[in-house]
């Protein structure tokens, strides 16, 4: 019982406990909960860091307790827990700046504020689950403390969205359960085994494990908005800018596709799951989806529903990436994690602060919008050429990997879906910049005063630039061991070695 | 071995005094002599918790008369899980009471006398309950049963009418006829067991008896009674009026606990006494009436305008789960996975529907009424409350972490297990349908409103704790497999690949 | 200067990432700063590391910078230095002229902004030395050159800076699909191993196809160079210098690059670029020959004139021997023409607002006469030469007739260059003022790069490959071309039909697509746009009779959705069913649960044994 | 053999006195009449309950059974009063002496 063997607890509990001091807070000390809720999201983040140099070096770290008899909640940083868990501590810290500055003199920051660092706390348990089991349970926690986020506006629309939220997640969550108990029944409890846990199954149970293997996709695939799935998260963007950017960076949409890259190569194992056939039908699916939401955003007037769309297409790249076998493909769909993280959230920043400061909603009232906000539309502009998949930002590198991949498993359709993926999201991104740098900006727009020198608040200023500098680097710096792209490589070829 | 078992006798002997130290000393002193009763209740059960944990099964002969003259009292694991459960409940249910009545803002004289009588009748009522219900858990003997089950049912009966409205009143009468149909039904079957067989004994019936189409008929009888007494779909006609028009503690203790006696019984007599009766299609009857009641209930549940009979519905359903055992484990070989989630379920539901009542109650308490519409802007206002009721909606949605959903897990497991995929489908549909009626209250809690402009009135802290308390420790069974080492000792399906029948 | 000096700071990192950096280090600057008199300087310092680089630079030097992007590999090799070389000097000329000409431009650190960007992009491609790094400054480059066409942001800039945008896209994604099939199997992305790995690629002709698409949009190789046309008349006039001289040889440089030339015979792509490159060489000059506009004219000749490079590239895949000759004979065309087209555009831009008195007005005329003789092939310039090594080249293949077809497209240009200075002539500036300091001189320095920059990669034998140009071979061409614009000159000035030749809009095959296209956009919305959202339309019964509606509206509005429906189907429905059915149960009690149970306990009795 | 044609007779009383409790419970509306008919239902499980005092004809009279039956009464005739009692409760409150319909 060292000390280390309580650290992925303690990550979980940083963001927990936070969240539940700010409950109890009273709602008007605002600085005692930005306190609160910047040293806990730092905490996590050092921790975080922390275990991320410790698992570099081959440390192990796991939490185990039994919960029901044969049954454990496990909680083990692994390589890919840590590639996860980094962006969401990092990215937590990052929107708790932007939510600070965002949700300024509004009412129930409490709750808002708790149910954020709760939600947290739910992703970190997906990203650390070493089970089935655990990966469920911190599933399904997140779907109920996002719930009360997306509904936070408490209006007729933003109810309606949390309806149709729950209405998806918690039905995908009980296919995922069937799946999940199923897969227990044949198998036993097991832990995830970098390679796939179920390789020692050959071919009897085979349609079972097929099954089985859907229907613990399509668990996961509502929340990672796969396509007949995706329906919950245009209309979830009701909810305030820095959930959306939760929402679709890091946690919600994340923790779906981190499902499916957990159920392909730590349960089935890349190998058995070919074997099986399955991960065909899965790329299709992915591309389906690639393709699908890229032509709904094509005709989304307002912002955040186009960001949304292009979230369905981008997550997907993820699923693509872990449907096709081999080390590149696999590094791709991995470093895309972290790469659509960074650009969505910036995205999102970047729409939030539109709408917070000049109330702007629509991609029409933007033009010349950039001359007005130069800054937040520079990170705009980079982290949408980097969606596009513009070198040297961070996009470029998930395609490039996730193509290369492609070719070397023989399979060059997907190179077909990556150009067309890529052509209709310059279709759908290019007009925003164009628009918002090269038209008059219109003097006659609702404009909110702002006091100082800055374009807007520097809370809000500050984190898109974060983010943006970040896909800008974590493109043009790759090939360096510390980039996402290298710690990537590093999972890949523990999950491969074996 | 007397010396320590007359433990046993002192968890059923310690209510009855207390209720009738209380209706002695009137109406003030009741709620103190409750508390103390219950204190020395917790403390008798710890004991004897502690002795089961240690020895195993414990066995009492009351007054040294053995059967089939003397009267037995039995306690193993599931029993002392049930006398954990119903303390539990039943404290916080009068920690809650304690607030409940004492309401300062009743004006009229008459009004604080006719709500102090009331007070000092449910003192007394629920300690009295209490004893039937530890008698209940305890009797090893199936006359006994039959008569604790009516000292519950009138005891419950009693305690609805406190409301004293003619819809409560109509609602107790109601309750009161179906369970005395149902106690005779009961009655019939243990007559003619008795008849065959000669013993009351639940040991010694089931040694003896034997496949017979007489013995049938009686199990059927019993059976039949007992449902209509837990309320199992179609049977659950008196539950929604009976619950949802009584006293907000007494709605608590009626769906928590009082369904749960009969239920008790039912599982004792089919898995410990006519295992070898019980065959597949009688489980699978059961276990369609089960499904029924998921979804009816949830149906029903989702219609409804008034949040007291949403809750109520959602028992209808939640009873439902706990039927589905009976096809689970009718299949043999995964009898223990079924047989403990049934009873995990038990459990969560119990604490998880009290603090539900509980929270109605505060909603009731503080706007005068709880057409769930007119809800706008009073949940924000009872902020604790309301956290009480969404853990409490976790369970019984049987989201994790939760004690429903641990039962749930157990329950899903075993049915895939046995072959069985549909009670898993049904299962996860009940709990889908159960997040359809709780959101469509929780959503109130974050529904934009403008000034709220209902004068509300102050909420006792107790009454707000108690639920939340209630519906963490729900959540918290979810963490621990704690109840299932206790259910262990004395468990029907030891270990075994077989069903045996428990010496 | 010590050599071993030049070869340590060409062979130092730091050099490489300058000659990429400085361009962009200056962007900042440029972005903030008042240009004052300082501005001149900015391109120039820029430029400078490049210039030096290719100069010093010894062929073959390469270095590797593992950390950047996916590993970055820079290196010279012959062909790239003298890229190199012209395209620094078109830039830095380009760079001084436009701070002159965008003197009063309120947007010109805009501009210098995407003109250092896309400098950069275009100096990195010509250094880069494996793919991806030749993508990444290809596409800066691409996208950067957008903000110099719309720079004026009037309508028609902006229309054109849609369709280079549109087509700059598809090109990219047709060029990184290529790059991607292609990475797949190789072993690293030098551009050695790329040949080769296209060769050993299963996909070999998806491969080539798509990379001759990708790059031919920027070369403006026949289908696809319809904005060409469209984008260098509206762009400010140093921008069309640095787009015709130097960016459309960026698409040349990625055809050198990845096809694989001298790897194998592909005589059916061989055959194709020829025919394509004669196809653009005829069609600009027919479609350019009837253009009012002189940059507009100019750009067609591009066009025509890339054609002749594509013909090389085609004999280049056909004949791998022919490869050498093939790259020389690129270099010296893709110098020759690149300055003089780009000392074209800027004397367009010089005499655009000063006619100048008559003796500067002559000068001015001669100025331009010299690049548009030298474009046409007239003996002692560059263009005679670079003319001279394509048709050696192609007299070595199996169809030296071809060089017929390169003859008679040289009467062409010199028609089409003929037609450029009558229209400079009636449309140069009508006052009389001198022309401006700043414009005249850098654009007669490019003058006199025009003349000597292509004989600096002459290796030997300068002379008598001087005096080859003056052959009649050599020149009948231009004097046939001349003789023809002469006769024109005089007969349509009698008859006055040179206004009346019917005007082919600038962007030919553009006029046809671009209604399909808005057309498709406005179908998109709303055809694609029903089919996408069906399960509502199937909802309401609404698919396949639009506007048809015949279920009712309301109905309509809340069935929306799947969920919505679902909801209403839940508790509109079956509440009202439950509700029923729940006061029946409830009455039952009084008279009817009787039979309930009594059937339940029948039904207990049959299933226990 | 007597006994046991006796005992027969006597449970078909039995069961039929049941029955009859039964269908008057459910048939009548007024609620003291369901009342008095639980208390049939109960005097027909009593019947057989008294019928089964003689387990074989030579032994001695089983004393358990009566034991039971009086129980039964005990608790039956509380729960009757208690019924009463609220049927009064009732009258007294809407004038109504049987359940109404619901209609709520």
């Amino acid at each position: 019982m060292n000390l280390e063997s309580y650290f992925p607890l303690l990550v979980l509990l940083t963001s927990l406990l936070t969240g539940i001091s700010i409950f109890f807070l009273d709602e008007k000390r605002s600085a005692l909960r930005i306190l609160l809720n910047i040293s806990g999201s730092a905490a996590m983040f050092a921790f975080v860091i922390f275990m991320l140099w410790g698992v570099f070096h081959g440390h192990n770290y796991e939490t185990r307790w039994s919960l029901l008899p044969g049954i454990n909640i496990a909680l083990r940083a692994d390589s890919m827990a840590i590639l996860f868990a980094t962006l969401s501590a990092f990215l937590w810290l990052i929107t708790s700046i932007y939510a600070i500055g965002y949700l300024e003199i509004t009412p129930h920051r409490n709750r808002f504020f708790g149910f954020f660092s709760l939600s947290v706390s739910a992703t970190m348990g997906i990203a650390l689950a070493n089970n089935l089991f655990t990966f469920f349970i911190f599933y399904e926690i997140l779907t109920l403390t996002t719930y009360p986020l997306v509904v936070h506006q408490g209006t007729e629309k933003a109810l309606r969205a949390g309806r149709i939220y729950i209405m998806y997640t918690f039905c995908g969550g009980a296919v995922l359960l069937i799946g999940i108990v199923w897969l227990y029944t044949l198998t036993g409890p097991f832990d995830f085994v970098e390679g796939g846990a179920l390789r020692r199954f050959g071919e009897e149970r085979r349609v079972a494990l097929v099954v089985i293997f859907f229907l613990m996709i399509l668990g996961v695939g509502v929340k990672s908005a796969l396509v007949p799935l995706h329906g919950w998260l245009p209309t979830a963007m009701i909810a305030p800018a820095p959930v959306s950017a939760l929402l679709h960076a890091v946690a919600v949409v994340k923790a779906g596709a981190f499902g499916i890259v957990r159920i392909v190569y730590d349960v089935y194992g890349i190998r058995f799951a070919e074997e099986l056939n399955v991960l065909g039908p899965l790329a299709v699916l992915a591309s389906v989806t690639i393709i699908y939401g890229s032509c709904r955003a094509l005709y989304q007037v307002n912002l955040k529903r186009l960001l949304a769309f292009s979230t369905i297409s981008q997550v997907s790249y993820i699923a693509l990436g872990v449907a096709i076998v081999g080390p590149l493909a696999t590094t791709g769909g991995l470093v895309h994690l972290i790469h659509q993280g960074i650009m969505k959230i910036t995205l999102f920043f970047c729409a939030g602060n539109l709408s917070k400061t000049l109330h702007i909603h629509d991609i029409n009232q933007m033009n010349g919008v950039a001359w007005r906000m130069p800054l937040t539309m520079t990170a705009f502009t980079i982290t949408s050429l980097g969606m596009i998949g513009v070198p040297p930002l961070a996009g470029f590198v998930t395609k490039w990997y996730l193509g290369i991949g492609a070719v070397q498993a023989n399979q060059q359709w997907v190179i077909a879906v990556l150009a067309v993926s890529s052509l209709l999201n310059a279709i759908y991104f290019l007009p925003i910049i164009y628009v918002s740098w090269f038209k008059k900006y219109e003097e006659n727009q609702p404009e909110e005063h702002i006091s100082g020198k800055l374009e807007t608040r520097w809370t809000l200023l500050l984190p898109p630039l974060i983010t943006a500098f970040l896909s800008l680097a974590a493109g043009l710096l790759a090939a360096s061991n510390l980039s996402p792209l290298g710690w990537a490589k590093l999972i890949v070829r523990r999950e491969y070695l074996p | 071995m007397d010396e320590t078992t007359v433990l046993i006798v002192w968890v059923i002997l310690l209510p009855f005094v207390g209720a009738m130290v209380a209706f002695i000393l009137g109406p003030r002193k009741a709620p103190i002599v409750t508390i103390i009763t219950s204190y020395c209740i917790i403390s008798v059960v710890a004991a004897l918790t502690w002795q089961v944990w240690k020895y195993g099964p414990q066995r009492h002969d009351v007054g040294g008369w053995v059967a089939p003259l003397g009267i037995a009292l039995y306690a193993d694991g599931l029993t002392v899980l049930m006398l954990i459960m119903s303390i539990v409940v039943g404290t916080l249910v009068s920690v809650y009471a304690l607030g409940y009545f004492t309401d300062s803002s009743i004006s009229s004289e008459t009004g604080k006398a006719n709500h102090r009588s009331k007070s000092s009748f449910f003192w007394v009522l629920w300690l009295f309950l209490w004893a039937a219900l530890n008698a209940l858990f305890l009797s090893q003997d199936i006359f006994n049963i039959y008569i604790t089950l009516e000292l519950l049912t009138l005891a419950a009966v009693a305690l609805i009418t406190l409301e004293g409205e003619s819809e409560a009143i109509t609602a107790a009468i109601r309750y009161l006829l179906t369970s005395l149909v149902g106690a005779a039904l009961f009655l019939f079957g243990v007559a003619i067991l008795y008849a065959n067989f000669g013993t009351l004994e639940l040991e010694g019936l089931g040694e003896l008896v034997q496949t017979g189409s007489l013995s049938v008929v009686a199990i059927a009888l019993i059976t039949m009674g007992l449902l209509l007494k837990t309320a199992l779909f179609p049977m659950h006609f008196w539950l929604p009026p009976a619950h949802s028009n009584a006293l907000t503690p007494v709605s608590s203790l009626l769906s928590a606990l009082v369904i749960k006696g009969s239920f008790y019984v039912l599982l004792r007599l089919w898995f410990q006494v006519f295992p070898l009766e019980v065959t597949m299609v009688a489980g699978h009857l059961i276990g369609c009436l089960a499904a029924a009641a998921i979804l009816w209930g949830s149906l029903a549940a989702m219609c409804q305008k008034r949040l007291k009979i949403l809750v109520a519905y959602s028992t209808v359903a939640q009873v439902g789960y706990l039927f589905l055992l009976f096809p689970l484990a009718a299949k043999e070989t995964h009898g223990l996975g079924a047989w403990n989630g049934a009873i995990y379920q038990t459990i969560s539901h119990a604490c998880a529907k009290a603090a539900m009542f509980m929270v109605v109650g505060n909603i009731i308490r503080a706007i005068g009424h709880d057409r769930i519409k007119d809800m706008k802007g009073v949940c924000q206002q009872l902020p604790v409350s309301m956290f009480a009721f969404a853990l409490a909606g976790l369970t019984i949605m049987g989201m994790p972490p939760s004690g429903g959903f641990a039962a749930k897990w157990m329950l899903i497991t075993t049915s895939i297990q046995s072959g069985q995929w549909w009670w898993a489908v049904i299962l996860l549909a009940g709990g889908l349908l159960a997040a359809g009626y709780i959101f469509s209250v929780l959503k109130y809690a974050f529904i934009k409103t403008e000034i709220v402009n209902v004068p509300l009135r102050p909420v006792p802290r107790c009454m707000e704790w108690a639920p939340l308390i209630l519906s963490l420790l729900a959540l918290l069974i979810g963490f621990t497999p704690m109840p299932l080492d206790l259910l262990r000792i004395g468990n029907p399906f030891p270990d075994a690949v077989t069903m045996e029948v428990v010496k | 200067m010590n050599t071993d000096f030049m070869n340590i700071v060409a062979g130092h990192d730091v050099t490489w990432l300058m000659a990429i950096a400085m361009p962009l280090i200056m962007v900042p600057i440029v972005l903030k700063v008042r240009l004052g008199s300082f501005g001149v300087l900015i391109v120039p310092i820029a430029a400078a590391p490049s210039f030096i680089l290719s100069i010093c630079a010894a062929p073959g030097l390469e270095v590797y910078i593992s950390w950047l992007l996916l590993g970055m590999r820079f290196g010279i090799d012959e062909t790239s230095g003298a890229f190199l070389l012209f395209t620094s000097i078109l830039w830095t000329v380009s760079g001084v002229y436009a701070r002159c000409y965008l003197f009063s431009d309120k947007d010109i650190n805009r501009f210098f902004a995407f003109f250092l960007v896309a400098m950069a992009g275009n100096f990195g491609l010509i250094l880069a030395q494996e793919m991806v790094s030749f993508y990444l400054f290809f596409t800066t480059m691409s996208f950067a050159a957008f903000g110099l066409i719309i720079h004026d942001a009037s309508s028609k800039a902006r229309r054109a800076g849609k369709v280079y945008i549109a087509l700059v896209v598809v090109g990219e994604v047709l060029m990184v699909a290529g790059i991607l099939l292609i990475a797949g199997n190789v072993e690293s992305f030098a551009f050695n191993d790329v040949r080769s790995g296209i060769v050993a690629s299963p996909n070999c002709n998806i491969i080539i196809g798509l990379l001759f698409a990708g790059f031919g949009v920027k070369a403006g190789v026949l289908p696809l160079h319809i904005w060409l046309p469209v984008a260098h008349p509206v762009a400010p006039t140093p921008a069309s210098a640095v787009l015709s001289g130097a960016m459309i040889k960026a698409g040349l440089i990625g055809w050198m690059r990845f096809l694989p030339l001298g790897e194998i015979a592909l005589p059916w792509w061989g055959i194709l670029c020829v025919i394509i490159g004669l196809a653009a060489a005829f069609y600009g000059v027919f479609v350019g020959l009837v253009q009012r506009n002189p940059k507009t004219v100019l750009a067609y000749s591009s066009i025509s004139q890339m054609g002749f490079m594509t013909v090389a590239i085609g004999v280049g895949l056909a004949v791998p021997d022919a490869v050498p000759l093939v790259m020389t004979a690129i270099m010296f065309y893709a110098i020759h023409h690149s300055l003089a087209k780009g000392a074209l555009f800027l004397g367009v831009g010089v005499l655009k607002d000063a006619g100048g008195t008559g003796f500067q007005r002559l000068l001015l005329f001669a100025g331009l006469l010299f690049p548009a003789l030298s474009l046409s092939c007239a003996p002692l310039t560059s263009g005679a030469l670079a003319k001279l090594t394509l048709k050696n080249l192609l007299y070595t293949t199996t169809m030296p007739w071809l060089a017929v077809f390169i003859s008679l497209a040289s009467v062409g240009t010199t028609l089409i260059m003929g037609r450029f200075l009558y229209l400079m002539w009636k449309n140069a500036g009508k006052t009389k003022s001198s022309p401006r300091f700043g414009l005249w001189l850098p654009w007669t320095l490019l003058l006199i790069c025009v003349i000597f920059v292509t004989w600096l990669y002459v290796p030997d034998k300068r002379l008598s490959l001087l005096m080859k140009t003056v052959s009649l071979n050599a020149l009948w061409p231009v004097a046939t071309g001349t003789f023809l614009v002469w006769a024109v000159l005089q007969w349509g000035n009698k008859m006055s039909v040179i206004n009346k030749i019917p005007q082919i809009p600038s962007g030919d095959l553009l006029v046809f697509f671009e209604p399909i296209v808005q057309r498709l956009r406005g179908d998109w919305k709303t055809n694609i746009g029903l089919v996408f959202s069906w399960p509502q339309n199937v909802l309401a019964g609404r698919l396949g009779s639009k506007g048809n509606n015949f279920v009712h509206k309301e109905k309509m509005e809340w069935m929306k959705r799947w969920h919505s429906a679902l909801n209403c189907f839940i508790f509109k429905q079956v509440s009202t069913f439950v509700g029923k059915v729940e006061m029946q149960f409830i009455c039952l009690s009084n008279a009817g649960m009787l039979i309930i149970i009594l059937v339940i306990i029948f039904f207990f009795l049959l299933t226990i044994p | 053999m007597e006994t046991m044609s006796l005992k027969i007779f006597y449970s078909l009383t039995s069961i039929a006195l049941f029955g009859i409790g039964m269908y008057a419970l459910f048939a009548y509306a007024h609620l003291l009449r369901k009342i008095l008919a639980v208390n049939i239902m109960f005097t027909g499980i009593s019947l057989f309950l008294v019928a089964t005092a003689q387990r074989s004809s030579d032994s001695n009279l089983d004393p358990i059974p009566l034991a039971l039956v009086i129980t039964g009464i005990v608790v039956l005739v509380s729960a009757t009063a208690f019924a009463i009692m609220m049927v009064c409760k009732l009258c007294e409150k809407t004038g109504m002496t049987q359940l109404p319909d619901e209609d709520r």
